[in-house]
């Protein structure tokens, strides 16, 4: 299916490992799995087992407001987007989990 | 693209910023989907006249207002609201509709996406 | 067929129980597993059951992929 | 002379009464405002309480710098 | 300088960061201060045998064990251990003194610092 | 009086308002107000506010182990530190405030 995960607690948070075990879940099922990060989620761009998760097929897309907020890098393999993107994910996707 | 019934359940306290990036996120979901703004538990504080700059978090007042403009609904929980003892909201240029648990309920199990604060 | 499937992080947390229809499941995760309903429609996810070093019985227990399996069948999901 | 200041900072989540002591002081701050103990011995940020709208009496509101003086008087502070 | 009687008082369940960093917090201080390191309601789960890895969250053995080295004197109440039906603690190379509310409450009478989680 | 604050609590919660306005309320009594970031506190170093503190005179200390694990560059306005140099912190000062 379609996955859309929407993550906007940090990186040291039980959603952090609820979120990385779903996506993998996810992936191994062929799902195809997007992650958009937002708020204090914006945090986890800086964590490796996102960047994993990106090589591994998942599509990472983050809130760049938030990003910008918190003067958290831009990482080549994340794209910038917004709470309209967001919006057009919801669209795309079939079911979404929000972890906040 | 499939214009959604989406809900965005907001039961924590605005009193940090969950409740303001929830509205944020709310206003661009409105932009494409038919969104439903649900406030219940110590979420209704968020429709009280409270000072948010004052303890360093942004107003969500222009939030509320685009809302309203992009044809959202906007409901308060009635049993969270007289638990709390909260009589009377804030005054915004939006409708606030006040539901009961069991009219959220209807809402909640025909909406196809639910995003919870 | 799932209606929807709630995903119950918090312990005594559960939804207003009137939320639930007979077509909805409960799942329980992170802290959640630390309490379990008096219903029966509820899984745990068993990976968060056996970190917090937790007796449920093995039935409940659900992977991660056996929950994406169910969410996948089911109408919408609701983290609550 | 006060010995412990307690900080509050959740609604409901007051210290196990047995550990105030009648020298200990409780101060109310951020959600902790939400709610209010039924003991004499406790006060509340006053910018906290503003800023959530709630209504408690002039009385019982301290400043920051108010209670950084009662702090400075004390033995120590615990936030709770 | 000053060695002080110090508490680290962790009532957040282990199952996230917050209890490792308090005990790692707990080891840096038992170099220079006595240090209580009591664990009460959920915090008590920090002392059963449960899995950090599997969450993705660093085991505290190793802090743990150096609080025993280190003179620390690590305590779970009484009460909060029996509420959550837990009999038995994880073997440590390290004694887990356990007491009463009262008891504890004298200890964090007497400290001059106390730190909580 | 010599006020330590110990914040463990990342820069997007109600910890943070109580720090800022602790530390500025210290300051302007004449405190000596050093403050130690630790655990999710260490993103509190991105935080213009911190930065503003560290002008107005508090002191600021970090747990190098933290911010690293975080990404976090070193500000030079903040010095590194660690558990070790907290514990030397709590010996110095009077009184202590922790926020997690």
């Amino acid at each position: 299916m379609k996955l859309l995960l929407i993550m906007a607690s940090n990186p040291y948070s039980a959603d952090f490992n609820t979120l990385v075990k779903f996506a993998r879940a996810g992936l191994k099922r062929n799902d195809k799995v997007s992650i958009f990060f937002m708020a204090n989620g914006t945090y986890c761009l800086l964590h490796d087992d996102v960047k994993k998760l990106a090589e591994e097929g998942a599509k990472i897309y983050y809130c760049a407001h938030n990003a910008n907020q918190r003067k958290i890098e831009p990482q080549p393999w994340a794209e910038s987007s917004s709470m309209y993107g967001l919006s057009k994910l919801i669209s795309e996707n079939e079911k979404v989990i929000s972890l906040s | 693209m499939a214009k959604k019934k989406a809900v965005s359940l907001i039961k924590s306290n605005p009193f940090s910023w969950k409740a303001f990036e929830a509205l944020r996120q709310a206003v661009g979901m409105a932009m494409d989907h038919k969104v439903y703004v649900i406030f219940i538990k110590d979420g209704v504080f968020a429709l009280t006249d409270w000072k948010p700059e004052m303890i360093g978090v942004p107003s969500s007042d222009k939030s509320i207002e685009a809302l309203g403009m992009l044809n959202a609904t906007i409901i308060a929980e009635k049993e969270s609201l007289s638990e709390r003892g909260i009589i009377k909201l804030k005054e915004f240029p939006v409708e606030i509709q006040i539901k009961t648990k069991d009219e959220i309920c209807q809402i909640l199990k025909s909406a196809e996406v639910v995003l919870t604060w | 067929m799932v209606d929807t499937v709630f995903l119950i992080k918090k312990p005594a947390d559960f939804p207003i129980l009137d939320i639930i229809g007979d077509n909805d499941v409960l799942i329980l995760i992170q802290d959640g597993i630390l309490r379990q309903p008096s219903t029966d429609n509820w899984y745990a996810c068993k990976e968060d059951v056996i970190a917090r070093g937790i007796k449920i019985q093995e039935s409940k227990l659900l992977d991660y992929e056996e929950i994406l399996n169910l969410i996948e069948k089911s109408n919408k999901v609701v983290v609550w």
